[in-house]
């Protein structure tokens, strides 16, 4: 039987004593419209109502400018790093550390993930040193990083590639682990070899894990570059918040939070396109779910 | 057993995929009955039963169930795979949905498919066969109204199979459930069916009653006649091998 | 350790490749912007006979620097005398070139407006806001001393300053003491009150890495220098000075921050202010102020050793260093 | 049939001319011991190379103390802060405030997550907005905590939750999604109410994938707290590291260091152990991988 | 096709799991041979076909596979469950594990499975008999020596199995494999194959010769006594109801 509809939503009545005809609501365009409309909207009405009541809280006084700075003066922290410049050359400077960094570590992560997941002696050998490792914070490390790789770009590099190694490892096993062994079987008995086995069997059906771990990792190399950028920067998003923290400047400390939260949106955004491009047989993309 | 036959009343469905599948398909069954359905291969035999499940949502048309009592009728599917839920063992599985003052008969039932010995196992233990003996014990344990039953008996060896179909004529005799059977077997469906439909073209293009005593001899004329007959009406539409 | 190492700066010294010069903050104020941008005609490249320079600004206080100067990332720079002592402690390859006193009133203590506090003794019981470990530890002991008051009577709350200020904002803390500029900032943004009486009593020093020293004492004595003149111009030509620091992004588009700068400068409330005229090598009095400190904070338990800061200052090993000093800044 | 070993280290010869009898190594009980044995011992090989190279490094003087305190060093500034009762104090601060703030994030990313997983209309409303937050870095979030929580626990032990809270969310999602649906409507089909589905189809088949979740989740606690322990706090390891930074001790650093090891050690630990205990249908658990 | 018939040769082969599946059995197939393999549900069939194809490890006994040539004999089994790869359509399912140039055939193969134009589906996007014969044509894809069929046409209606039997018996025919079938469909082990072998209690209880010509007739005289032979041969070792 084909897979059914998978969300609570659609729990439709199971046995009533008349169920109703249900035409598809394919019959005018409107209401389908008026349904793809708000979905698309629905996304964002959490945080416009937060936008709102932040900024009229703002201008009624309600909330005082030493808990949050009005979202107008954020505004114009904002318009007046962008004229001078200065906020799009550190968010060019941060995002090439984020790629750099994230491609090491994502790779890295990657390549552990499939070797602890497909082989018991790699699993022996390297899962539980990682395990310990992972809980090592980036703040303590800076030093050592220092004394190891000095002040360049290097050490900055490397935080944020030890940070995204890890969500990208744990979801690879994950997703390795959760692959139904009986289609492993079968790649094998088909004459695939180790190779064919995980490009055919394993990478696909453990993309979906691996999708979560690389979605999350795009997220801890923003929370890692933060602390990288302590590390001898005058540039970078990174340092922009960690100076303006210096200099007592809570206009631009907000900013940099709104500016972190516009990268996990286009990191979302990235992933969501990369889901549907590479999980078109997956129930959840298929059925239209919402976007 | 408790239940309690239902009617079912089928007007004008129609189901489209990427083609269509069923269209304007239109069947009584009355309560109580046990009805057989067969087909090709994707003629749509399975959909049918998930629409009248619930399970999929008709493009056109009306499903109407009714008990007799007024009541809401409880229907219960057996799918074409066995479902089993790889977390539970055999027992639990069997006992799913079912409240624990409910599920007193699951020991009887486990054995009476033949898994006592293996009740304790996990799903991934078995052998084809057990499991869908497990998927059958599942369907019956819930004493269903209206019961759903797509190739129940695919995975069986004919003398398991025949133990099997006892169970379930012995089990819906006492219980005046209504019974819709998806078969590939044409024999399967004259020996325990009061009707068997044939499903071809997204209708129902036949619609014969068997109406001969239980339990009924294989040997029977009658029988090869309607087998013949039966043969005869699918190999008409042609099977999707043209 | 390194630190019982050989005398320094008594082989003939050589031209390095390059002095890396380390910066905390990013650089836009005060005399590394001076030097960087030679403003007013001070170059440090042409003072150092054409020693190209690297600017390594974004170190968020002087402590980072010693581990930048511990992994030998660093030549030349500023450092607190907290940042001295723990260095020391930390076997950092350091060598103190130049210290000069901080001005007595570059620290100050915030109470809300409004509020009770007028002194010291009304501290008791109260939570103070101060980051652990630095000048304004050690004020801030010898300010409840002079009420008679010890750590324990008051409520101390260990912040980092920028965290402090939110704490101060938002009514977590009752009294804050920190350096400027931010305190100077921070009072005038929030209408507070500074409490009279606070003092500093400690020193600031350059100091450069012990392989640059020994090998380029001239160059380190030279920058030495520059700085003492950079902080000449910025002390003569305020206006001229933050004005260019203002162009070059130093105060954002925050007015009241250029403002206060201007008026901590004119009035030499700044940590640097102090190192035009007052800069010299390593006195005796330096030694003992940080010794002080030092021993303060073992007595305290903020530091776990006793550290004999003032006999390693002295130590006849730094000979060289401290009469190139005296030359080059006489 | 039933599941086949899903190892590639298990990929039988598929066919050999002469396929020779083999009789499991279940004869005698060294060989298995022995095997036992290794698989036990296999997970310390690296961190006690690790240490080996470590420790004649710095005694043979190839690694300088600048780089990397000796161990012996670290070992003793490990024994003078257990003796002074400092480290146990701190160690017993900083569980406390994991536990209360794990347990609070752990829970709002499940309940997110089941809700986001389970209906369309929550993901709609919540997925994007936490996918914004998630990025923000706790330590950029450090000043607005303090101005909105003050300086005493509450601020800390919020940022552990919202440290926690992500991945067991994202992991909750991807476990949820990665459910087949038709068992989800099988348990629908048989009576089983909204909650029962979850309870006995949607937790269970989720459930590898939560834990996976869960065992990041505690990692990221470790991470968060350095950066939470830095608000005014004079006790817990992130202030223990962080005081260790600041007088540029590089022995309690390497301490603070190997005590974040060995707190993920101890989480990895507790979540085999949970895994073990509600997996035991799953191929991988039951096939008596390596421990 | 050209493939090359490959001779089994089992001895004292043993197998147990919570208790003893197969114990002590001796088989010898001869290259080239069509060969069924019947007896009832959880006997361990699929264990012996798994044991032959090499994924499952014996706890006793040898197993040995010999190409008359000497070569290495291609293995392919085709499992109880379709195990259909989610992620590839139809077509790409069947060429799973064939170079490029040597998959001209698998149009042509999906064809004569009647799923012409459901090459570009998703398997979950198919009926339950059309995923059976996407397997069926993957097995045969790979033009194997050593053919292990585990009840491949169970999901199959009554005219779209004689199809299917047709295609298997007209590729093997052509191509000289050897072919190792369970089913548990008497008839079908008659119709289609040179021997029939009852496994029961561990070992081959029956093994009978099928000396007849084909195409074979389905009202053969002998055909209906072996298949009272073999019915009998069942019974007498009870299925596991007893
Ligand atoms: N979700 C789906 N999307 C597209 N096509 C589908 C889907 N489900 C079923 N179909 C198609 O609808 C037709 C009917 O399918 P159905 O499963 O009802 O057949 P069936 O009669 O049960 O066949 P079988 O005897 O092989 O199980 C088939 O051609 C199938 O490919
Ligand atoms: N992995 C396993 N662990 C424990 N028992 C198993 C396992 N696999 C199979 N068995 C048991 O071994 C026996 C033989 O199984 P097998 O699958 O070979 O039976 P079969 O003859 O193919 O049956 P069917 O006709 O029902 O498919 C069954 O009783 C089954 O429960
Ligand atoms: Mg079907
Ligand atoms: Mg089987």
């Amino acid at each position: 039987m084909p897979a059914p509809p998978a969300r609570a939503r659609e729990n439709a009545p199971r046995a009533s004593v008349q169920r109703p005809t249900a035409p598809r609501p394919s019959t005018g365009p409107t209401p389908r419209n008026a349904r793809r409309l708000a979905r698309a909207l629905l996304p964002w009405v959490v945080p416009a109502a937060l936008l709102v009541i932040w900024q009229t809280g703002s201008s009624s006084g309600l909330i005082p400018p030493a808990t949050l700075p009005a979202l107008s003066d954020v505004i114009d922290a904002g318009t007046y790093l962008a004229e001078t410049g200065d906020l799009q050359r550190n968010v060019l400077i941060s995002l090439r550390r984020i790629a750099i960094g994230f491609a090491l570590g994502a790779t890295a992560g990657l390549l552990l993930g499939f070797a602890v997941g497909m082989s018991a002696i790699a699993e022996g050998l390297f899962d539980r040193s990682l395990q310990m490792v992972r809980t090592i914070p980036h703040l303590a490390l800076v030093p050592l990083m220092i004394a190891w790789f000095g002040i360049g770009e290097l050490p900055k590099v490397l935080l944020v590639a030890l940070g995204t190694l890890f969500p990208v490892y744990l979801n690879t096993v994950n997703g390795i682990r959760g692959v139904d062994p009986r289609l492993i079987e079968l790649g094998r008995s088909y004459g695939l070899g180790p190779l064919g086995v995980i490009r055919r069997v394993v990478v696909p059906g453990a993309l979906p894990s691996i999708l979560t771990g690389i979605r999350y990792a795009l997220g801890v190399a923003w929370l890692t570059l933060v602390v990288a950028e302590t590390i001898a920067s005058r540039d970078g998003i990174g340092f922009l918040a960690q100076n303006a923290r210096e200099q007592l400047r809570t206009d631009q400390i907000v900013l940099a939070i709104l500016l972190y939260a516009l990268a996990g949106f286009l990191a979302d955004l990235l992933v969501r396109l990369v889901e549907r491009f590479a999980l078109p047989w997956h129930p959840h993309f298929r059925r239209g779910a919402a976007t | 057993m408790s239940a309690t036959g239902t009617a079912v009343r089928l007007r004008a469905l129609a189901k489209t995929y990427a083609s269509p599948v069923l269209r304007d398909l239109d069947l009584d069954v009355a309560p109580g009955a046990f009805v057989s359905l067969i087909g090709a291969s994707g003629t749509g035999k399975s959909t049918l039963l998930r629409l009248v499940a619930g399970l999929e949502r008709p493009d056109g048309g009306r499903i109407g169930l009714t008990r007799p009592d007024g009541g809401t009728p409880r229907v219960r599917p057996m799918f074409q795979e066995d479902r089993l839920l790889p977390w539970l063992r055999v027992e639990a599985n069997v006992r799913l949905g079912l409240e624990r003052e409910g599920a007193d008969h699951v020991p009887a039932l486990i054995d009476a498919v033949g898994l006592a010995d293996r009740h304790r196992a996990w799903p991934s233990d078995l052998s084809g066969g057990q499991r869908q003996r497990v998927a059958l014990a599942r369907a019956l344990a819930h004493r269903p109204d209206l019961l759903l039953l797509d190739e129940p008996f695919g995975a069986l060896d004919a003398l398991t199979r025949v133990r099997m179909q006892e169970l379930l004529e012995g089990l819906w005799t006492s219980s005046g459930a209504t019974v819709l059977l998806v078969t590939h077997d044409v024999d399967e469906a004259l020996a325990l069916s009061d009707r068997v439909l044939v499903l071809a073209e997204g209708r129902i293009t036949r619609d014969l009653a068997v109406d001969l005593p239980r339990p009924r001899r294989r040997g029977d004329a009658r029988i090869a006649a309607w087998r013949g007959e039966l043969l005869d009406e699918l190999l008409a539409h042609g099977t999707p091998l043209g | 350790g390194r630190s019982s190492g050989g005398d320094i700066g008594t082989d003939d010294s050589s031209v390095p490749d390059a002095l890396r010069y380390a910066v905390i903050g990013d650089g836009t104020v005060g005399v590394p912007a001076v030097l960087r941008t030679a403003l007013g005609g001070n170059d440090l490249g042409e003072a150092l006979g054409g020693v190209p320079v690297t600017w390594q600004p974004g170190f968020t206080a002087s402590l980072p620097v010693m581990e930048a100067l511990k992994a030998g990332e660093i030549d030349f720079t500023f450092a607190t005398a907290t940042a001295v002592i723990y260095g020391i402690g930390g076997q950092v390859p350091l060598v103190p070139l130049a210290a000069f006193p901080l001005p007595d009133n570059s620290l100050d203590i915030l109470v809300p407006p409004g509020s009770p506090i007028t002194g010291a003794a009304d501290l008791r019981g109260k939570r103070v806001a101060d980051q652990q470990g630095t000048t304004g530890t050690y004020s801030l002991i010898r300010y409840l001393e002079s009420a008679g008051l010890t750590m324990d009577d008051i409520e101390y709350q260990n912040l980092a300053a920028a965290d402090a200020e939110a704490a101060f904002a938002g009514g977590s803390v009752d009294a804050w003491v920190s350096w400027q500029p931010q305190i100077e900032l921070a009072k005038r943004r929030h209408g507070a009150t500074a409490l009279p009486g606070l003092r500093t009593y400690d020193h600031a020093y350059y100091v450069a890495s012990e392989e640059f020293a020994d090998a380029h004492l001239d160059t380190a004595v030279r920058t030495v220098r520059a700085v003492r003149d950079a902080q000449r111009w910025i002390n003569t030509r305020t206006e001229d000075a933050v004005a260019a620091f203002a162009a070059d992004g130093g105060f954002g588009d925050d007015e009241l921050a250029r403002e206060s700068y201007r008026d901590l400068v004119d009035a030499r409330r700044l940590s640097e202010s102090l190192a035009d005229e007052r800069i010299g090598p390593v006195s005796d009095e330096a030694a003992r102020s940080t010794q002080e400190m030092a021993d303060n904070f073992h007595t305290l338990g903020v530091y776990p050793q006793r550290i004999e800061a003032a006999e390693w200052l002295t130590d006849s090993r730094f000979d060289a260093v401290r009469e190139a000093v005296s030359d080059a800044l006489a």
